[in-house]
């Protein structure tokens, strides 16, 4: 099984998730309110405030060929919106 | 003591809360207001100065021709200031965000408004609850120009995902938590001012009168903290855009007393409608930008209109603008 | 203006606040109340609308005999409904889900009970404080009822650490962190006001009975935006679980009424008994049931208490139940 | 009905609900108040204090021999306080925790002054407002003499990183976030005093003064479980800590009581300035301690002040203090 | 080393925690306020207003051994409830 | 790529970042709110009230090289105020 991280904007959660939902991952959790800096040097803050919105880090347990098939997908909103995505090998317990 | 407006806006309790805010972050105390307590009162302002407002309106009864006159011109403002600031940005910065940033000066920033109405309450004028409607209606144009300027001036090879539909527009526009929020407090005021019970409001009036003003003090407390933040960033952005946000203010003040005098606003009024004209939002605007044309830099128009524009008004343009009404206004 | 009970209860700024809350999801409007500002405002709510009514039963005095048998048939139905409501529900859903969702309906709902309070104000009728007493009482039998179905209903097999012991029903009956505040909250008004000064009471007034009206709209805003959000879940759920979170309360306030009628409560008071069967409990009960009877699916007991009862009963049922009591009531 | 004071203290409104927020962790409800509702009233309270306090001392003119003599009392009491639990502590303590622990005692507890404050007027004293600037004037120089304690007692072989510059012992002492608020919103109140209008204090009055009561309540129902919670570890700490928690603050109230005879302060200035000596701090000290001195545990020093002499305080020192105030002042 | 990660309701936090504790895990990390999907389809939100809860996610990096000692404890508590385990490798710094 | 975790407490949070942009790295994800446990079985909770400040969760995606050159600043700070640090693979997607 692979681990897959993403971190980027809160608002792109929801083409995201309908990113996960197209391949129909088994599940996915959502961590909201993280805060970082990207290669851009933009450092993005839990603002509240100004309504711009911190990261979600979004964790998904699958198998190596759905995150093939989403690949191209998460690429584009990535690029485009910023933020990262890596993969990691993990074995359920 | 009789002071000076100035310097009697400056011993308003809103505005030293606002100044032990900016002390706390210059000082490096941890002072701090945590999320999401800030949006309690952003929130609770919002309520509060829509339902009053929506009682004031139905009270006064709207359909009176300087009334709408006024709402008109407001409007206007909103659609006249984001065009003329877009030319000015254009000299240094690209073409998103040079929309962003005048959008949000064709907004309005609703705290710089009641910090208006507190000041001219406090020196014993007069003001009109429609002028909240005012407030209203000018928050959602400005963002309406600011996207139609990135769909005809924008190079044509943004990403078709981002192409941007008249109806997304339009949900950015009006649909704003803030907007939302605002209009539907003005409409529910409304509402119950014409067909509720006197007993209704004022079972609301402890809530949404007697503690407006010490909510605005918590909440310009926290808006001290948040705008001595946006300062470094600010100067990052370059002197053309501290200028900006200095003197583009003071331009739309200019051209809005002159409207305000074609409109003949008693001074009261007049110093709201002013007010308006001078503030730029951080909340409607920088939220629908960051949505639709995350191509501009949030940096830019949060840290102008947050960092500069805003204190600026509270501390000094408010007074500022009051003496210009009343050389201008007869 | 005088207008009729329904459209009057339309036009109370609690229900324009709800609307307007629902309006914002369908609107996809990006309103929203962040966690945990909502908690804020319940438990503010619990808090307030038990001092209050420890208070007024201290002043009533408590040993009369209509208030001891109001306080008995209110815990009563809170044993009937969910049992009347378990053997409906089993018709479709199976012995958890059942439990789950009859459980809901026996209990209470404080904010529907507050708004019936808020009703009855506008409307000029009087109530008695003791019926927060029956608020209070029906909380946590409908829980046990819930918990004691499912543990002599459900199949044999359910793994050994789930077996419901009476000691950890009763710990989620009376234990709940809302029942708690309220039953707590009741006790020390009722303490303040036997054993305390009078000066501790009018101190805590401008917070408790002031403030509250508006804290209500507050938190009714935030129920909007939450009880349109379970829409959809409970378009999901199906035809039948729609039509019983309408027709349970109705029927329910039928018995409520004629209840009321064998224990002659006058009109406001009889408005109050019948919301209390009525309403159905979106917060102690899903509590207690997700930890007890993880079997259950929420969804479906949250969504028809959430999504559909407590709209119905805010928006229509309220004014409905009055013209019922008024018609039964002589 | 007329108590004596220790049973009327408990039947006051904020004892009432502290009580429940300790029976709700003792009963192991799930009654919690999640973060940062806490700190929204934390935040709340020391800001209004301040606010009072800045207005009464205008009011009431400082420049007055025993309103000086007093706070400088204040401050040499923060001083020599934290020098004798020092030694006491060495007894069983290394330098580190001996040095967190007498300087939390050496400064105070904002809500037990303002417990007292609600005892003294529910029981008919006089006091004044200058015991606000005791209060603020108390806080820091404790946290100095703790950090000085660590800085000339420590063993030499600390990392070079922590050196401690008196640089940061003083942004430490004086920058923490709840002695800015204070200190700031007492500096806010006298200015408006001063230079503001009558109307801006009037119409922060709802918020500063009407609303502080219930506000109070409410903080003290999370004080009430928190302190709760501390007492599992309070109970690890050890008997000798736990006597300290005790001995420690009615020792210092007796020093206490025997300055302000010195004083010749009347008998509400009295308590006052002794529930300062008595009162252990929860707040600035433990923040600012974690930061310099990482070294000390922080359970002994929260779980001591909030855990045991807080609630100690609250509920039976008070009511002590004040007969020891009745028989020691004449 | 290993690193474990468990998503898992809220509400089983306390649960979870006895049975790290029951084993001397080193040490542990808790994130609370994530929300997610699950195999059955069902959003978990961060629904604090009806109590319900949220899930956590619990971090542990620990020894295989310490792993093989509490899978069974943790696996009769996620299947019963929901949640989801994964091991991966991790070296200390 | 190698993803390095870092837990610590919130009060750390400057010092870290602090040392984490001294080697430049190329970004970084912060979650706040994190509770735990240590090997010295002191548990961190999130106590705003008394102000001493949760854990903070610290990602950072970058190359070991990267890692290699803020090992002994990390470790400093760790070693002192407590917390924990891994390495582990990660790939990008
Ligand atoms: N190398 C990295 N390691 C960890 N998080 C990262 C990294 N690069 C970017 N991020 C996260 O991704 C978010 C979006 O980055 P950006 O692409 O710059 O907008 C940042 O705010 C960080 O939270
Ligand atoms: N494949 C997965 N990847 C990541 N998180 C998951 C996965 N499956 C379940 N979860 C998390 O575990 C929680 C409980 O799942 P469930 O077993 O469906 O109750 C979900 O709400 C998710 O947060
Ligand atoms: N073995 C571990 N696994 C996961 N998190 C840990 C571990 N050890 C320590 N932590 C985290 O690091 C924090 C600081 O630990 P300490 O070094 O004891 O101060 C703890 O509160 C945990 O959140
Ligand atoms: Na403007
Ligand atoms: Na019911
Ligand atoms: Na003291």
């Amino acid at each position: 099984m692979k681990r897959l991280d993403l971190i980027f904007s809160e608002r792109e959660l929801d083409a995201i998730l309908i990113t996960l939902e197209k391949v129909n991952v088994p599940g996915y959790t959502v961590m909201k309110h993280a805060t970082g800096r990207g290669p851009e040097r933009v450092v993005t803050e839990d603002d509240e405030f100004t309504g711009l919105g911190a990261n979600a880090h979004v964790i998904v347990f699958c198998e190596q060929e759905l995150i093939d098939k989403m690949r191209d997908d998460i690429r584009s909103v990535l690029s485009y919106y910023g933020g990262v995505a890596y993969i990691s090998e993990a074995t359920p317990l | 003591m009789e002071l000076n407006p100035l310097f009697s806006n400056i011993f308003a309790p809103p505005v030293l809360f606002f100044l032990i805010g900016v002390i706390a972050v210059f000082t490096k105390s941890d002072l701090e207001i945590p999320a999401p307590l800030p949006k309690l009162f952003s929130l609770y302002l919002l309520l509060a100065i829509g339902f009053k407002g929506g009682i004031e309106i139905q009270e006064s009864g709207i359909l009176n021709n300087q009334v709408l006159l006024t709402l008109g011109a407001a409007i206007l403002m909103s659609l006249i200031i984001p065009l003329i600031g877009f030319f000015v940005l254009r000299i240094k910065f690209n073409v998103f965000n040079s929309a962003a940033i005048a959008a949000a000066y064709g907004s309005i920033s609703a705290v710089t408004f009641i910090s208006a109405e507190s000041f001219l309450t406090s020196q014993g004028y007069q003001f009109d609850g429609y002028m909240v409607g005012a407030l209203a209606l000018m928050e959602s144009p400005a963002i309406i120009v600011g996207l139609l300027l990135v769909k005809f001036a924008a190079p044509k090879d943004r990403p078709n995902s981002r192409k941007l539909h008249f109806r997304s527009i339009l949900h950015e526009s009006f649909l704003n938590g803030s907007v939302f929020l605002l209009l539907g407090s003005l409409v529910i005021g409304f509402l119950t001012s014409s067909f509720g019970t006197e007993a209704a409001i004022e079972k609301m009036k402890p809530f949404t009168h007697s503690l407006f003003y010490g909510a605005e003090c918590f909440f310009l407390l926290d808006m001290g903290i948040v705008a001595a933040q946006r300062l470094p960033s600010l100067k990052k952005a370059g002197s053309f855009l501290i200028g900006f946000a200095i003197f583009m203010p003071i331009f739309n003040a200019f051209m809005g007393v002159l409207v305000a005098r074609f409109l003949s606003l008693d001074s009261g009024n007049a110093l709201l409608f002013v007010v308006l004209c001078a503030s730029a939002s951080y909340l409607a605007v920088p939220a629908a930008m960051r949505m639709t044309v995350p191509e501009a830099r949030s940096s830019y128009y949060i840290s102008t209109t947050l960092g500069l524009t805003f204190p600026f008004n509270i501390v000094l343009g408010i007074p500022l603008y009051m003496s210009l009404v009343n050389k201008i206004i007869p």
